[in-house]
């Protein structure tokens, strides 16, 4: 950190130098009006390859400012929490949480499912949007992407800490040669859950690392400090932005996005099996695979929006993650809120339509039973309030969206809540019905979740440029030659 | 100080479209031991540089598909040859059950052939590289693109290659120089 | 800053860290496989009692040889209980009372027969059991060898009923001069010879799943 | 030093005979001096635990290698009979409760861990109540009164039998207290006592009684004794307020008869059906059983048997008169007057031990009218050897010491805590040397000058007399845990001090009483007279064929007696009744019997002001909205002559309007650490001399409110937000009308869709072994019995009363109770119950399984549901996809947590050896008893042979009163050798169903359909729902394949 001086560069110099590689770029691209149908603009007038780098680079280069220390201080106080309620957890046992007999899983779960949707945006956003060449998902994939794996690494917290004997759960769910000569069972849901949330956690790292390594290598480059340079250059592992490396390096590129966006429908598939395969109703429906992709990735563009805005304001990178990126990401929002929308009033006519009464009880119970609070926030947060999004200035002034990107992730923390809750809470038989109530220990533990993801986040941008330089730089105007070379 | 070796020769561009052309030109003089370097990948270098198609792909597919007979290997030999567990009345070896987890190892051994073919064709296990060694590195990270020669080419002499280069527009060729001493081991 | 040198030592350091976690797993798996820990097992008991004379029928170091008595006659539960039992050290003095014991060269201790029970308290061993425990109504706290976790539900008359003989567990307790753990007793252990093929003692039942004996759960478990 | 093995003992059953236990082994068992009640070294969880840490920390120091050292502690003589892990029987008699029951007491090491009845036993065979299963919990009580006290310090029995016998010498009046269920021996002392103390007087107390009954059939009858219902043997039966099923003392033995008289499974054309009408002002077990129900407040009561009088003597006119007084239908009535007058000497009417006496001479008249006295009616018998005393009248022991007396003895009785009006301590207090003799040092035993500890049950020496010719004999299996003294020997020891009678002397302990009485009065004049007396040891019972006896009922003084009209009930009444579990609060002590729920509310923990639906809307009360899992709801001030009890309420559907129905037994302050402060104290609310019924109390709702726990919150079959439709079927039940056009109607109620399996098991459950259950609807009362037998049985843990609002009690088995009520019943006043035992049904396709990531529950070849307690990581992903949720999740380390609510470290000898105890995290259920299952099976085949029929009990069938529970082998012949197994005899009986069959689990665990008889009159309006469901019924080729096929 000692190094942290800026490339100091005179205003006037930089204004300058700016202008003129406007001017011989507009010269290049052919200057034109620009008309409705083009595509959106994704750089400000006068950005430069190097521009970006600074830009990117300046949170990572510089000393953070106060706010940030504030901000770390708060949510690191928050993971305390979590790890405190975690351990208290073990010592105690799950009776200090409000699961009971009918209600097996609370919380806990809730809280998985609900990270483990949120992580999928940064692979939706990194993979399937790399696919399709979308040019504007550069500037957050990277974001979106650490946002994955911090968010699986909250996600991965819940399914062990909710096991009634955590210590043996860690090794006893692997299937590993034993004294006891016994296997897992390869039938069971939670341990399809293992094998997904895993694989998707190495592969999501994978894919996150490898779209470092040509940033990291910038930033060891642009190095003064010697152990900066150490620390950067080993996790560089030696780019050198060989053409030769680049050429495999896309193609394995797009093979990672090619594999993660079937993994990403997988897992949630798998985490929807959960409750799907199982004989419950309301657990029982074919239509959650759909669902729950199109619920995470709903809320996780909605999460996605809701740190990047706070984040692009913070380190000035507003006119790397413009408006229009916001704008893009609402429409997404819109798209998978109609998705749920349309899941929620199918879950209600496919249990009227089916005639079986445990199914038709269940659903009627979410709507009018002891739970309906929680549907009805649930419908709220997530169909009525993004409605407003169609509206223009909704998706483009960054006050107005900022409060429905946030219900959307608290009417998707609901969603799961309803999902598990009501439909264990009353089920078959009247007999065992009874209420879910949460502890403390609930509250801490999901509050103190949320201080684990922003703590990664906050260290996350303060280590690590938290835009793909390398990529942005691929996709601006001017940067790929206009004649493509071939054999003359 | 004493003469430095000379291993290569590198050119530095501002401009795709040049750096384009500098490449095919290197290209059609016949050059093997050659490279450009570059901040982001730049299309049509393949091409330009005489690459072909990535190999990558039939060697992930070879790995995922290796994932899926471990998969099904895994659960078939532990549910129904090596302590057969009854449950739910299900056949032994229930495979509609045990889709899932095939279909997830078949993506992460894709994934960890990538990554193994990252680091083993994209040379991710060499650090030292003699661009850093001229403070060239800096500069194609950044934003300039760089074609450069190696002393190991047959066809290399310093004196060509610059020749080469000018012809293929470079106005900044710069040589490069084995600067350390690498002969003890550590 | 980047040379080979640096290479090289990245590359030591990895091999290092690598090897030294696969040598270190690989010992520590071995050190910690149940099976190699409880293998072996011989504790100190708080009377040293020999299974080779009483039981064996070879000549030992001290050159007496073994009485060769039946498991039975002392473990006498086997056959109808779930546990072959320890038996009480009234059963000890069954013979104790009566018989003489023996010196190390293998004569009879006549004068230990002449002045019994006192004389016989003599030898050290058989002193403790004749006074200080069974005199003084206390007592003895075996060492447990042949040991299974408290959720395990042994049921030795179901195994003696199925023909298998003692020492396939515990060992040839015979030649043993203080008894020791000869096999793991781990689940898997039991296993193996569960999933063999059936034999002729094996219920109709097993034999139609091709099993030497039950291997759901709460055969053992409950 | 008793066990074999410090840490634990594995038992084979089986093995056991019931045997004599030897005197001088006798003396050998383990007392208190012994390591016995500290086991040291480590228990099972320990040694979990441990496992656990240690596996935590597998990458730990191969140093820590090897787990904690562990003994085998030989013996150095074994007893007699004795084996390591061997399960020992002996006989003897429950004198704890208000019966003396035989039972078998299972005795593992010295240890007593279990109670079943004993089959020879006339009364109640087998099965037991779920007071007798707590037997062995409270000889571990913690809490029990360990050691004499003289002033409140502690003494030895030395110096306080000294002190004692100074007293009573020196006394120029002395009162004894007991209670009324003294066996002959004791009675005979008693005798001894007041001869060799002019002076003395004895009163027999109890709080909860039937000496009103008894004093009108002495009054009616002119001889003391009692009459014996056999309920089997009657075709209609009318309970007037009395609950045979339930808090009656025969209550054993009148389920089974009550269960023989409702045979509708067993064959189709074997169909014996008794009809119950039960008018009653609470909900009872019985009235939960009745095909009609009176709700009727406890003032009318007289009036309704004097109606029904009439209206068998052919006025009808009075009858209706006072039906339409009360606002009841008429039709019910009719109905019932048609079905006695029918049934003469084939009906039986009895009303309950709290009505006064004239309701029970009106109800002998009645049973006269009817010939039920008659040589040739059945029902009755004469018993005039009677298996409890009658109490004296509390006047008199009120005025006697008022009076001042110089000694007062209480023994085994706790009237500080439940004189009746309360107030019995200032009484106490005048007796210049006060006794107290009891279990716990409990209200009136620590007012007392001299404390003594009583031994208990299983301690003690005794014997009892169930009835004229059933002379049972009680004989300790443990010494004395404490430094107890039964309370007849201190009687004896007391005697023989203060007697000149030289044959008292001569008896060193009251065993020498027993075995002397035994010989000389059932045997004189036999020779060998030991062997008789071990004979009875073995047997524990001598039954004797004197029966049976008839008494002449006096009309006149009958009617005479009847007469006397019952005071006019004013604007509420309140009617206190025996607690289900607490009893009279001698049991309050023993969390089994508090978390046990109570058979008709489901209430743990508390008693409660009982009151129907409609009485909460006009007291504007409510039980808090459960709903919301907020249980605490309002609280009523119910005051009786001028004395206030502050009760919580509970809504409970078929209460009388205007009645508050409550149970004694609550409200104890000095029994132990379960019992104090549980519930309230409602001894105020009851008058001397039987007074449970008080016509005119104060009613009005409370400032403060108070959570009352219920296990079961829900008993509605279907939501009143739902279509009508939506009815669950899950507790089928139909009419005896129905039943014969179609035997098969519990399959045919609605619509089972075709299944279709996509997989094939991997197991051929038709060979070998395959345990099944079978579940009989129509028998099974909801006593209770088997929960608290279970619990028992399988070192279930106790969770305590939060943890029960939480919903997280642990019983293996519950009973589940529905609700139906007749569409016209808006006011939801008088519901149709439905009882319906739950456990795990043992799918073949069990869901459960399917979804355990480590294994940890597994199917076995036999058909059972396996629970791998040591596997299992408790992902409660299983019990989750349980259709039944049956399965128990061990949120807490239920037996260590919390010290003074629950079973804590110092009744770990009560432990089934044979049955793992779980440690916290770990998910349970109901496993078939298959610890029984296993040693059975073992012992059976050690022997080359199959396990026969019926040889293989579970924990719950072995303790049902009524057989409503049968399991074995459906592969399996029957108990001859020949034929088929009679689990699968019911099994494949048409009324027989699973629950939730369209969800293709495949249960173990059939029902059988509950076949209600109500009057043809009245069929239509019972059961209420059917009419809209499935079938018509009409049809009766409609058979079950047609019923699959046709939506197919």
């Amino acid at each position: 950190m000692s190094d942290s001086v800026l490339v100091e560069e005179s205003e006037k110099e930089r204004q300058d130098a700016r202008k003129e590689e406007i001017a011989t770029r507009r010269e290049r691209m052919g200057a034109k009006e620009a008309t409705c149908l083009d595509p959106p603009q994704l750089f400000e007038e006068g950005e430069t390859l190097r521009s970006i780098d600074e830009a990117v680079f300046k949170p990572v280069e510089s000393f953070p400012k106060f706010k940030w220390y504030v901000m770390f201080a708060i949510s690191s106080a928050c993971m305390g929490l979590f790890f405190f309620c975690f351990a208290y957890t073990i010592v105690e046992g799950i009776g200090v949480w409000g699961n009971n007999n009918p209600v097996g899983w609370g919380w806990a779960i809730v809280n998985f499912v609900f990270w483990i949707g949120i992580g999928h945006a940064g692979t939706l956003i990194s993979a399937i949007l790399f696919l399709m060449r979308q040019k504007w998902r550069t500037a957050i994939c990277r974001f979106a992407e650490a946002m994955t794996i911090f968010a699986v690494i909250c996600a991965l917290q819940f399914p062990l800490i909710h096991t009634g004997r955590p210590w043996l759960a860690w090794y006893w769910l692997i299937p590993a040669p034993n004294q006891n000569n016994i296997w897992v069972n390869f039938r069971s849901p939670l341990l399809w859950d293992v094998f997904a949330v895993s694989t998707y956690f190495m592969i999501s790292l994978m894919f996150w690392y490898s779209g470092l390594i040509p940033d990291l290598a910038s930033l060891r480059d642009r190095a003064k400090n010697g152990w900066r340079k150490l620390i950067y250059g080993i996790l560089s592992l030696g780019w050198s932005g060989s053409n030769r490396a680049w050429r495999h390096y896309e193609k394995g590129y797009l093979l990672f996005a090619g594999l993660a966006t079937p993994l990403v429908l997988s897992v949630h598939s798998v985490v929807s099996f959960d409750f799907a395969t199982a004989v419950i109703p309301g657990w029982h429906t074919t239509i959650f695979p759909p669902y729950f992709v199109a619920g995470a990735v709903f809320s996780g563009f909605a999460m996605v929006s809701t740190v990047i805005i706070i984040l692009r304001h913070q380190f000035n990178l507003q006119h790397l993650i413009r408006d229009v990126h916001l704008e893009l990401m609402n429409k997404v929002i819109i798209v998978t809120s109609l998705i749920v929308g349309y899941a929620y009033s199918m879950e209600l006519f496919i249990a009227w339509y089916s005639g079986a009464m445990y199914e038709r009880y269940v659903f009627m119970n979410r709507v009018m039973g002891p739970f309906a609070w929680a549907y009805w926030s649930m419908v709220i947060c997530n169909v009525v309030i993004p409605q407003l999004l169609w509206i223009k200035k909704f998706r483009t002034s960054v006050l107005l969206m900022y409060p429905i990107v946030l219900l959307v992730n608290v009417g998707m923390w609901f969603e799961r809540f309803v999902i598990i809750s009501t439909s264990l809470h009353r089920d078959f038989l009247p007999s065992s019905w009874d209420y879910f109530k949460p502890t403390w220990v609930d509250v801490g533990l999901f509050v103190g979740s949320m201080g684990l993801f922003f703590t990664l986040t906050l260290l996350f941008v303060r280590f690590l440029p938290s835009i793909a330089t390398s990529e942005m730089k691929a996709v601006m105007p001017g940067a790929q030659p206009t004649h493509h070379g071939g054999k003359h | 100080m004493a003469e430095k070796e000379v291993v290569g020769l590198a050119g530095m561009f501002d401009d795709p479209n040049a750096l384009i052309h500098a490449a095919e030109t290197v290209r059609d003089a016949g050059y093997k031991k050659w490279d450009c370097h570059t901040p982001y990948p730049v299309h049509g270098l393949d091409a330009a540089m005489g690459l072909g198609e990535s190999f990558l792909p039939y060697i992930v597919l070879a790995g995922g598909f290796t994932g899926i007979a471990a998969a099904l290997g895994m659960q078939g030999w532990m549910s129904a040859i090596d302590y057969q567990v009854v449950i739910g009345g299900k056949e032994l070896f229930s495979w509609p059950a045990f889709v899932p987890i095939t279909f997830e190892l078949f993506v992460l051994f894709s994934g960890f052939t990538i990554t193994a073919c990252f680091i083993i064709f994209c040379k991710l296990w060499r650090w030292n590289h003699p661009l850093h060694d001229n403070n060239i590195m800096a500069e194609v990270t950044c934003d300039r693109y760089a074609v450069v020669l190696e002393a190991g080419d047959d066809k290399f002499s310093e004196d060509k290659a610059r020749s080469l280069l000018e012809k293929a527009g470079c106005s900044d060729i710069r040589t490069l120089f084995k600067t350390q001493n690498d002969d003890s081991f550590i | 800053m980047f040379s080979k040198k640096f290479d090289r030592r990245i590359y030591l350091f990895l091999i290092f860290v690598f090897g030294s976690g696969a040598v270190g797993m690989t010992f520590g798996f071995y050190a910690l496989w149940p099976a190699n820990v409880e293998k072996g097992y011989k504790p100190e008991q708080p009377i040293e009692f020999s299974h080779a004379l009483h039981a064996g029928d070879g000549i030992l170091p001290d050159g007496r040889r073994g009485m060769n008595i039946e498991c039975i006659y002392c473990h006498s539960n086997v056959e109808t209980s779930a546990h072959a039992t320890v038996p009480p050290t009234s059963t000890c003095m069954k013979c104790h009372s009566q018989v003489p014991a023996r010196l190390p060269d293998g004569s009879l201790n006549d004068a230990a027969y002449k002045t019994r029970p006192q004389g016989m308290a003599a030898f050290a061993e058989l002193k403790k059991l004749i006074e200080d425990y069974h005199g003084a109504g206390k007592p003895v706290e075996w060492v447990k060898v042949n040991d299974v976790a408290d959720f395990v539900y042994f049921n030795h008359s179901r195994h003696i009923a199925a023909g298998l003989d003692c020492t396939e567990c515990h060992g040839d307790v015979g030649t043993m001069d203080r008894v020791e753990r000869v096999h793991s007793l781990k689940m898997a252990w039991c296993l193996d010879c569960h999933m063999q093929e059936p034999t002729e003692t094996t219920t109709e039942q097993y034999k139609e799943l091709e099993l030497r004996g039950p291997i759901h759960c709460s055969a053992c478990h409950r | 030093m008793i066990q074999e093995d410090k840490t634990k003992s594995k038992i084979q059953l089986f093995t056991g005979s019931r045997d004599e236990v030897n005197m001088a082994e006798w003396k050998r068992l383990p007392a208190h001096d012994e390591n016995f009640t500290e086991p040291s070294g480590l228990d099972r969880r320990d040694a979990l635990k441990i496992m656990g840490a240690s596996a935590a920390l597998a990458v730990g120091i191969p140093g820590c290698k090897r787990k904690p050292v562990r003994y085998i502690v030989a013996r150095n003589e074994m007893p007699e009979y004795q084996e390591p892990g061997k399960v020992l029987e002996y006989s003897s008699t429950w004198t704890d409760g208000d019966f003396p029951y035989g039972m078998i007491v299972k005795v593992v090491d010295g240890r007593p861990i279990k109670i079943e009845g004993n089959p020879d036993h006339p009364v109640n065979g087998e099965s037991t109540n779920a007071q007798m299963q707590a037997s062995t919990l409270s000889l571990y009580d913690p809490d029990r009164m360990k050691e004499p006290s003289i002033g409140g310090s502690v003494a030895d029995w030395k110096k306080a039998d000294a002190q004692v016998v100074q007293a009573i010498k020196g006394a120029g009046s002395v009162v004894l207290m007991t209670k009324s269920t003294l066996g002959p021996s004791e009675r005979e002392w008693v005798e001894h006592f007041l001869k060799a103390k002019p002076g003395a007087k004895h009163f027999v107390y109890e709080s909860v009684h039937d000496t009103n009954r008894r004093n009108a059939w002495k009054k009616v009858f002119g001889k003391d004794g009692e009459l014996i219902a056999d309920y089997s043997k009657a075709k209609i039966i009318l309970s007037v307020g009395c609950d045979f099923l339930g808090t009656e003392p025969l209550s054993v033995e009148a389920t089974r008869q009550f269960a023989q008289g409702r045979r509708a499974l067993d064959d189709g054309t074997d169909v014996k059906m008794n009809r119950l009408y039960v008018a009653e002002a609470g909900m009872s077990v019985t009235g939960s059983n009745a095909d009609h129900r009176i709700r009727i407040k406890p003032s009318e009561m007289l009036k309704l048997v004097h109606g029904l009088r009439y209206a068998l003597g052919g006025q009808m006119q009075k009858l209706t008169e006072f039906v339409e007084a009360n606002h009841l239908d008429r039709k019910v009535f009719e109905a019932l007057a048609e079905d006695l007058s029918a049934n003469r000497g084939k009906c039986l009417v009895v009303a309950g031990q709290e009505m006064p006496e004239s309701v029970h001479a009106a109800v002998a008249l009645l049973n006269n009218d009817l010939g039920n006295f008659e040589k040739a009616s059945k029902v009755f018998r004469w018993n005039p050897l009677a298996s409890r005393l009658s109490v004296s009248d509390t006047e008199e022991i009120k005025s006697t010491l008022q009076a001042g007396v110089d000694v007062l003895i209480c023994m085994g009785v706790n009237p500080v805590y439940d004189w009746p009006g309360g107030g019995f301590k200032t009484l106490l207090a005048k007796a210049k040397t006060s006794v107290g003799h009891g279990l716990y040092a409990n209200e009136t035993v620590s007012e007392c000058t001299v404390g003594l500890p009583s031994s208990h049950n299983l301690e003690s020496w005794n014997d009892a007399v169930a009835r004229m010719g059933v002379l049972s004999i009680c004989q300790p299996v443990i010494r004395p845990l404490w430094k107890s003294r039964q309370e007849a020997e201190s009687l004896m020891l007391w005697t023989q001090q203060i007697s000149d009678d030289a044959k008292l002397k001569g008896f060193k302990d009251w065993h020498d009483v027993i075995k002397k009485n035994w010989i000389t009065k059932l045997y004189p004049g036999v020779k060998n007279g030991k062997i008789k007396w071990q004979d009875g040891l073995r047997s524990g019972v001598s039954v004797s064929t004197t029966f049976p006896l008839r008494a002449k009922l006096d009309t006149d003084k009958a009617l005479e007696l009847a007469s006397q009209a019952m005071p006019e009930g004013g604007a509420f009444e309140v009617v206190v009744l025996p607690d289900a579990g607490v009893h009279d609060g001698r049991f309050a002590n023993l969390s089994w019997l508090q978390e046990c729920p109570d058979p008709v509310t489901r209430l743990v923990w508390d008693n409660a002001a009982m009151i129907s639906p409609k009485t909460a809307i006009s007291l504007q009360v409510s039980e808090g909205n459960l709903d919301q899992g907020d249980v605490v709801g309002d609280v009523l001030d119910v005051s009786v002559n001028g004395q206030i009890v502050k009760l919580p309420v509970l809504i409970q559907p078929g209460i009388a309007d205007n009645v508050i129905v409550t149970t004694q037994g609550y409200g104890r302050t000095k029994v132990g650490r379960v019992g104090n402060d549980k519930g309230k104290n409602v001894s105020v609310l009851v008058s001397g001399n039987g007074g449970w019924i008080q016509t005119s109390a104060k009613v009005s709702k409370a400032a403060e409110r108070y959570p009352l726990v219920k296990t079961q919150k829900y008993f509605k079959l279907e939501d009143d937000k739902m279509d009508h439709d939506e009815f669950r079927h899950i507790a089928i039940d139909g009419t005896l009308s129905e039943y014969k056009k179609d035997p098969g109607f519990a399959k045919h109620r609605y619509h089972i869709p075709k299944q279709v399996d996509i997989y094939n098991s991997p197991y051929d459950y038709t060979k070998g072994y395959k345990w099944e259950m079978h579940i009989d609807m129509n028998k099974c009362t909801g006593c209770h019995a088997c929960v608290t037998a279970c619990q028992a049985e399988n070192n279930i843990p106790v969770v305590g009363k939060d943890e029960c609002a939480n919903g997280r009690e642990m019983h293996w088995m519950r009973i589940d109770r529905y609700h139906t009520f007749d569409p016209s019943d808006t006011e939801e006043a008088n519901p149709t119950v439905h009882q319906q035992p739950m456990l795990c049904q043992q799918c073949d396709n069990a869901p459960c399984e399917n979804v355990c990531p480590v294994n940890a529950t597994s199917h076995s070849p036999e058909g059972l549901n396996d629970m791998t307690y040591n596997r299992c990581v408790g992902t409660r992903y299983c019990a989750n996809n349980c259709p039944y949720k049956v399965r128990r999740f061990n949120f807490y380390e239920y037996h260590d947590r919390n010290e003074a609510a629950l079973i804590n470290k110092k009744q770990l000898p009560q432990f089934n050896p044979q049955v793992t105890v779980r440690m916290r995290g770990v998910m349970e259920k109901c496993s078939f008893c298959v610890q029984r299952i296993n040693t059975g099976k073992y012992h059976a085949t050690n022997q080359g042979r199959d396990v026969l029929d019926g040889e293989i009990k579970t924990a719950c069938q072995q303790v049902c009163p009524s057989n409503a529970i049968v399991f074995g082998n459906i592969n399996g012949k029957g108990a001859d050798g020949t034929g088929v197994s009679q689990v699968r005899k019911f099994k494949d009986a048409k009324l027989s169903y699973n629950v939730l069959e369209e969800l293709n689990v495949k249960p173990g665990i059939a029902y059988g359909a509950k076949v209600r008889n109500p009057h043809p009159d009245l069929a239509k309006a019972v059961p209420a729902h059917h009419n809209h469901h499935g079938s018509s019924g009409s049809d009766g080729t409609h058979n079950h394949d047609h019923a699959h096929g046709d939506h197919g």
